[in-house]
C-alpha cells in the first residue's frame, strides 16, 4: 500500500512520518506541496512541523498549497487522511475537520510524553487498537488547544467523533481533553500528539504510535 | 525613533575619494579601533580607509572576530595536540567547526558559540539568533545539522531581572530550534549572582555528513561566481557602524540621519529551515565549491574570509545585494548582521542549476561577484570602488595582543577560606532535611520547566535527551551508529582554581558521555570570561586554556574548535570564569546506550570512585552558606579514563554520574527518573561527607545481580575503586541507612516545584 | 497606494490566555484599574488603489482571520 | 470605564517574518496589489476612568511592547 507524506516548506516531521509508514509495512511516497498530484497513493499523512513558520496562524498558509486541493477532493471521496499536529491544524484550516487549534493555555511550547485514551476504533487510522486502550506518545506543540463552538463540541461528542483524549493531565487546555477527532465518516483523523515519534522504544517513549499507521493498512480495500 | 531615509543617492566614500582626502577625520575610536590599529590600517592600504573599509576592519579586528587577546593562548591547543590525537580529526581549529571521523564513512561536526550580550538586551531574539548562528556554522561545513544544546547561565534565581531574562531566553532557544526542526538534546541551567546583568547564552549544534562531503570555506577557481542566498539584507544588527552614517561624519553630502540603530537582530527560523534543505540539496548535487555562513560581521566576514582562505582575489558588486531597507550605505550593507544568509562559491557552469534549486525552495539567490586571479578583495558600488584590500589583512592577520597576566591578589585569601569551618547538618533529621533542601535548590532542581519547552523528538533520532547525563542521537539508521554529547562547567571550581576547575569541567563532560555508554573522542569549548584588559581575568583565561589543553592531552582527545567570549562583566565585576566544555562521544550502536537512572528492581547499586571530604566550591557550601572558598575537588583524569573504559565493558543496566550536589543528589535524581526507590548504605564514616562531597571521577551504576561479579572484577582490574551501596527496590521510597525514609512523592515535590514556582 | 489596517480579535466567547496573562500581570506590576485585556493581531497592508473593499474583506475573512474563532475589522487609513 | 486600544508593531528596520509570510502568500492565493504587509499585536483594554494617559503609555511601553524591537500606539476609543 502506498501512503503519501506531504512536505510543505517548514514541515519537520515528514521524515519521521515516512519512517513510521515504512515500519508499519506500507510504502511511503513523498508528496510536494507545490504539486497538485497525489501520485497514486491510497492514503495521505499531513505531518507535523511549522509550515510557513506558522507565522499567520498554524496551518493557515499551508492549506492553500496546490497539493491540499487534491487532498480535500480525495478525502471527500473517502481516502484516509491523517493530520498530525501541524497537519491537524492544516486539516482544520482546510475545513476537513471542525474547530481550531489555538495557543496552549500555558502559553509555552510543551513537549512531553503524553498518555492518551483511544476513544474510537472505527476510523481508518485506529482500527488496530482496542477500544479504550491507553497509549503513551509524545505531544509537542505551541498551538495545541483544540477549540470549537459549543454546538460543534456537542456534535463531536454526541457522534463519537472524539478519537483520542488526554489522560493524566491536559497539556494545552483543549476543550473536553480532546487530543484528536475525526470526520463524520471516520476517514479523516487529526490529532495533536505525534504517533510517528512512538514507533520504537529506543527513540520514543513507546512503540504505541505504530498502531495508527498499521490501522490504515486494513482500512482500504486491497 | 524610526529611521529616516535619504532621498536620492547615498553619500559614498570611494577609494578615489579616500586617496584625495587623506586628512578626513574618521570615527575609528567610536568603532572600537585603537590609535595604533587605525594607523596600521592606513599603513596596509597606503592611504586612509574608506567608510566601507573602516567598517570591515573594525568589525573583523574586534575581539569577537579576531581573537586578538586570546590567540597567543589558544595556540597552546595546537602544541599539545599529538599526531595520535589528530588522527580522527578531519578539520580542526580555524575552520567554522571541528570535524571528526566517527567511522563507517561518517563525519560529525560540532561547535558551541556564545550569544551572551544580545540575550541580555533582548532575551528572546538574542537566544533565538544564537541558535540560528551556530546551526549555520555547522551547515557551512557541508553537514546536516542534527541537534542543538544550550548551556545557559543566569543571575540569582529569585532576582527580578532573572524573571525577565530566563523565560525570554528559554522561549527563544525553543522558538527557534523547534521551528527549525532540530531536537534539543541537552544543556545547562546555572544560577549565580555573578551572571546578573550578564547572562550566558551558549548554543551548541552537532551535524553529520559523509566524509567525502566535507565543505571548507574557501573561494578558489578564478571566474567562479560568488552567490549570496537566503534572507534580504536589512538594517538590523548594524550597531556601531551606524556612526559612519551620522551627519558629523558623512558631512554635508547627505548623512542618512540614522543615529542609533538597534543592534538586535530578529531571527526567522522558517527561513533557516528552508535554507538548510536548500543547502543540502545544493551540496548533494555537487553545485558548491566553497561556502560560508553569514554571522557576526555579515558580508565583511564572509567575503574576506572566503577570499583570504582561497587562492585568488574576489570582486563583489555590492549594489547587487538584495536589500530590505532603502538608502543603505555600502558600510551598512557590509556590516549588517541580518540573519539566515549564506554565501557560496559556484562554478559558472553550475550557476543555473544552483539558481533552480534555490527557486524550488523559494530562497532568494543573487550573484554578487566572482573569484579573480588577483590577490585583492575589491568591492564596488554602482561602478565605483569602495573597498580594495588584501583580504588576509582583514580576516586572518588582525592585531594580536599579549595582554598582561597577573594572578589576582585575592586568590590566596579565597583559597585559604575553605569550607571546613562551615556549620554542617548533623543527625538523621537534619541530614534528611538537607537532602530535600538541596534537591529543591535552583541549581539542582529539575530542569523540566525549561526542557519541556524544547522539542527533543523531531528527526526521530534522539536516543537520550534531558534528563539524561548526555544527549545521544543516532547518525546512521542502518547501523545504529551514533554520537553522545555533554556540556559542562562549574564556574565556582574555575574561580577557585582555573586550571583544575577547567579540567573538572572537562572531566564532568567526559564522564557524562562515558556514562551514556559512548567513547569520548573530541572536545569543543566556549570560554566565557570577563574583560581581557583585566590582568586577573587574563590569568584565569590562560590557566583555563592550559588546564583544558593539558587535560585533553591526558585523555587523548583533541580540542577541535571553540569560541571565546570576553567582556562578560557588569561594571568592574567579572562573571565567574566559565569555560564551558563540550565532549563528543561515539557509540557503534545506540541500542547499547546506558540509560540514566536506577535500573530495575533487584539490580545492585554500586558506587564507582572514591569519596573524599571535598566541599570547596560545592553546591552545598553555596546553598547552605552562600560560601565560595577553598580548593575544588582533586582532578584525576587517568581515573576518569579507566572509569569510561569500565562502563563501556558492559554489564551495567543504568548509571548516573555524581557531580553538583554529590551522592545525595545523584540518588534523588536516579530514583525520580526511574520512578523506583532503593535502599542504600552510605560509604565511609561521615554521612555528611558521603552525601554532599563533590569528589570527581564517581558514578553510581545499577548492575543486574548476574553481572555483578564480572563487573566488579573488571573494576578491580582497572583500578577503579568500587563499593556496593545497596539494591534497587520496587518501593516508592529512597531509604538511606541511618536517615529517615524519603518517599518519592515528597522528593518529587521538592525537586520539581522550584522552577515552576519561580517562573510560572 | 493606500494603507489598510486589519485587526483580528479572538471572538468574545473564546478563551484568550494571552490577554488574560497580561490582565493578571498588570496588578503585580503596580498598574491598577485595568479590568480586562484581549489580545489579537494587527496587520498593516500597503495596497494598490485598484484593490476594492470587497477584496480586502475577502483577504481579511478568508485568510487573515479564522472565522471559527476570530472576528476582524478592516479600515482604510490615510496613506 | 473606557476602552483603550494599543497597537504594537515591529520597528520598520526590524525584520518582520510574519508580515513577510502573509505578503508572500497573497499572490499565491490570487490576491494581487498588496505590496507590503507588517504584522503586529492588537490589545483591547477595559480601563477605569481613573487611569490617565501617562499610565497607559507606561503600560504600553514597559509591558505590552518591547521597545528594543517594537513601536506602539495608544488610542482611547468610545466605550
Ligand atoms: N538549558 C537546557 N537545555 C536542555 N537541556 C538541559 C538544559 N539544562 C539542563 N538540561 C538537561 O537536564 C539534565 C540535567 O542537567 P544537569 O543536572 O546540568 O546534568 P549533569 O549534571 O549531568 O551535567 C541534563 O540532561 C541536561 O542536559
Ligand atoms: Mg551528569
Amino acid at each position: 500500500m502506498k501512503v503519501g507524506v506531504i512536505t510543505f516548506p517548514g514541515t519537520l516531521d515528514d521524515v519521521d512520518a515516512a519512517r513510521a509508514v515504512r515500519l508499519a509495512g506500507a510504502e511511503p511516497v513523498a508528496l510536494w506541496h507545490g504539486d497538485a498530484d497525489l501520485r497514486g497513493v491510497e492514503a495521505v499523512v499531513v505531518p507535523g512541523g511549522f509550515s510557513y513558520g506558522d507565522y499567520l496562524r498554524a496551518g493557515a498558509i499551508a492549506r492553500f498549497a496546490p497539493v491540499m486541493g487534491e487532498v480535500v477532493a480525495a478525502a471527500r471521496r473517502g481516502m484516509p487522511v491523517l493530520g498530525i499536529c501541524n497537519g491537524f491544524q492544516v486539516l482544520c484550516e482546510a475545513g476537513l475537520l471542525p474547530g481550531a487549534l489555538l495557543r496552549n493555555a500555558g502559553l509555552h511550547f510543551v513537549c512531553r510524553d503524553q498518555t492518551l485514551r483511544v476513544e474510537r476504533t472505527s476510523t481508518a487510522w485506529t482500527g488496530s487498537y482496542e477500544q479504550g486502550v491507553e497509549i503513551v506518545i509524545p505531544v509537542k506543540n505551541m498551538d495545541g488547544r483544540f477549540t470549537a463552538s459549543k454546538s460543534t463540541v456537542d456534535e463531536l461528542e454526541g457522534e463519537g467523533r472524539v478519537v483520542f483524549r488526554y489522560v493524566g493531565g491536559n497539556p494545552n487546555g483543549s476543550v473536553g481533553d480532546i487530543a484528536g477527532i475525526c470526520s463524520t465518516d471516520g476517514r479523516v483523523v487529526g490529532l495533536m500528539p505525534h504517533p510517528e515519534h512512538a514507533v520504537d522504544a529506543l527513540t520514543g517513549p513507546s512503540a504505541d504510535g505504530l498502531g495508527i499507521f498499521r490501522s490504515v493498512l486494513g482500512s482500504v480495500p486491497a | 525613533m524610526t529611521a529616516t531615509h535619504t532621498p536620492g543617492a547615498v553619500h559614498v566614500d570611494t577609494v578615489d575619494h579616500a586617496v584625495s582626502t587623506p586628512e578626513v577625520n574618521q570615527p575609528y575610536r567610536e568603532l572600537g579601533l585603537k590609535d595604533d590599529e587605525y594607523a596600521r590600517i592606513r599603513e596596509i592600504l597606503g592611504r586612509r580607509p574608506t567608510d566601507a573599509e573602516l567598517a570591515m576592519y573594525s568589525v573583523m579586528w574586534s575581539e569577537h572576530c579576531s581573537y586578538k587577546s586570546s590567540k597567543v593562548h589558544l595556540a597552546y591547543f595546537g602544541t599539545t595536540t599529538t599526531e595520535e590525537m589528530r588522527a580522527g580529526m578531519l578539520a580542526g581549529i580555524g575552520e567554522n567547526a571541528g570535524v571528526v571521523d566517527i567511522g563507517d564513512g561518517w563525519a560529525v561536526t560540532f561547535k558551541v558559540e556564545s550569544h551572551n550580550h544580545p540575550s541580555y538586551v533582548e532575551p528572546y531574539q538574542g537566544a533565538a539568533t544564537g541558535v540560528g548562528g551556530i546551526v549555520r556554522d555547522i551547515l557551512a561545513m557541508g553537514a546536516r545539522p542534527l541537534a542543538v544544546m544550550d548551556p545557559l547561565r543566569f543571575g540569582a534565581a529569585d532576582a527580578p531581572d532573572t524573571r525577565r531574562v530566563l523565560p525570554g531566553v528559554v522561549a527563544g532557544v525553543g522558538g527557534y530550534g523547534n521551528c527549525l526542526g532540530l531536537p534539543n538534546i541537552g544543556g545547562e541551567v546555572v544560577f549565580d549572582p555573578s551572571y546578573q546583568g550578564n547572562p550566558l547564552v551558549n548554543a551548541l549544534c552537532v551535524g553529520a555528513m559523509r566524509v567525502e562531503d566535507l565543505h571548507l570555506a574557501h573561494a578558489s577557481g578564478t571566474g567562479n561566481k560568488v552567490i549570496l542566498f537566503g534572507a534580504r539584507t536589512g538594517l538590523d544588527g548594524i550597531g556601531g557602524v551606524s556612526v559612519l552614517a551620522s551627519d558629523t561624519f558623512a558631512g554635508d553630502e547627505g548623512g542618512t540621519g540614522r543615529k542609533k540603530l538597534p543592534s538586535v537582530q530578529v531571527g526567522d527560523p522558517f527561513m533557516e529551515k528552508v535554507l538548510i534543505e536548500c543547502c543540502l540539496e545544493l551540496f548533494g548535487a555537487g553545485l558548491v565549491v566553497g561556502i560560508q555562513d553569514l554571522g557576526g560581521a555579515g558580508l565583511s566576514c564572509a567575503t574576506s574570509e572566503l577570499a583570504s582562505a582561497g587562492d585568488g582575489g574576489m570582486l563583489v558588486n555590492l549594489d547587487r545585494v538584495p536589500l530590505r531597507a532603502t538608502g543603505m550605505t555600502p558600510a551598512e550593507i557590509l556590516s549588517s548582521e541580518s540573519q539566515e544568509r549564506m554565501c557560496a562559491v559556484v562554478r559558472p557552469s553550475d550557476v543555473d542549476a544552483f539558481m533552480r534549486v534555490c527557486a524550488k525552495w523559494d530562497v532568494i539567490a543573487t550573484e554578487i561577484g566572482e573569484v579573480t586571479d588577483g590577490d585583492r578583495l575589491v568591492i564596488t558600488w554602482h561602478g565605483q570602488t569602495v573597498v580594495d584590500v588584501p583580504p588576509r589583512t582583514v580576516a586572518h592577520e588582525g592585531p594580536v595582543y599579549q595582554r598582561p597576566v597577573q594572578r589576582p591578589a585575592d586568590q590566596d585569601a579565597l583559597v585559604a577560606a575553605g569550607p571546613e569551618q562551615l556549620p554542617r547538618p548533623s543527625g538523621p533529621d537534619e541530614l534528611r532535611a538537607e537532602i530535600l533542601r538541596m534537591a529543591a535548590s535552583p541549581n539542582l532542581a529539575s530542569r523540566r520547566w525549561v526542557t519541556e519547552q524544547y522539542d527533543r523528538y523531531v528527526r526521530g533520532g534522539t536516543v537520550l535527551a534531558q534528563p539524561s547525563d548526555a544527549g545521544m542521537i543516532r547518525v546512521d539508521e542502518a547501523t545504529g551508529r551514533g554520537v553522545a554529547i555533554s556540556c559542562d562547567c562549574n564556574g565556582r571550581f574555575v574561580r577557585l582554581d582555573p586550571y583544575a576547575g577547567t579540567q573538572l569541567a572537562l572531566a564532568e563532560a567526559y564522564r557524562n558521555v562515558a556514562v551514556s555508554g559512548a567513547r569520548p573522542v573530541a572536545v569543543t569549548n566556549c570560554l566565557n570570561f570577563g574583560s581581557p584588559e583585566d590582568p586577573g581575568v587574563m590569568w584565569q583565561f590562560e590557566q583555563a586554556v592550559r588546564g583544558l589543553a593539558d587535560g585533553c592531552a591526558e585523555l587523548g582527545i583533541p580540542v577541535t574548535g571553540g569560541n571565546v567570549s570576553f567582556y562578560n562583566q557588569t561594571g568592574a565585576t567579572a562573571i565567574l570564569p566559565t569555560p564551558v566544555v563540550g565532549v563528543l562521544g561515539v557509540i557503534d550502536d545506540v541500542a547499547a546506550r546506558i540509560p540514566t537512572g536506577l535500573g530495575a528492581p533487584g539490580d545492585v547499586l554500586v558506587l564507582l570512585g572514591a569519596t573524599e571530604p571535598e566541599l570547596g566550591g560545592s553546591e552545598w557550601a553555596h546553598v547552605a552558606h552562600g560560601h565560595l572558598g577553598g580548593r575544588p575537588p582533586a582532578v584525576d583524569l587517568r581515573r576518569e579514563r579507566r572509569l569510561a573504559e569500565v562502563l563501556r565493558g558492559g554489564g551495567v543496566a543504568a548509571a548516573h554520574d555524581l557531580s553538583d550536589g554529590g551522592l545525595a543528589q545523584t540518588l534523588v535524581e536516579a530514583c525520580l527518573l526511574s520512578g523506583t526507590g532503593c535502599r542504600v548504605t552510605l560509604p565511609g564514616d561521615d554521612p555528611f561527607v558521603a552525601l554532599f562531597s563533590e569528589s570527581s571521577a564517581r558514578v553510581l551504576v545499577a548492575v543486574p545481580p548476574a553481572e555483578l561479579d564480572g563487573f566488579t572484577a573488571r573494576c578491580t582490574e582497572a583500578d577503579v575503586p568500587w563499593r556496593r551501596l545497596g539494591t534497587v527496590g520496587a518501593t516508592d521510597v529512597l531509604e538511606i541507612e541511618g536517615i529517615p525514609a524519603l518517599p518519592l512523592p515528597e522528593l518529587r515535590t521538592a525537586w520539581e516545584g522550584t522552577l515552576p514556582a519561580l517562573f510560572g | 497606494m493606500a494603507r489598510v489596517v486589519v485587526d483580528v480579535m479572538p471572538k468574545p466567547e473564546i478563551l484568550d490566555p494571552q490577554g488574560q496573562a497580561v490582565a493578571n500581570a498588570l496588578p503585580r506590576l503596580g498598574f491598577a484599574g485595568v479590568s480586562d485585556v484581549r489580545q489579537g493581531k494587527h496587520f498593516e497592508l500597503e495596497v494598490d488603489d485598484s484593490v476594492d473593499d470587497r477584496t480586502l474583506e475577502r483577504i481579511a475573512e478568508g485568510f487573515l482571520s479564522n472565522p471559527v474563532v476570530e472576528d476582524f475589522v478592516v479600515r482604510r487609513v490615510e496613506s
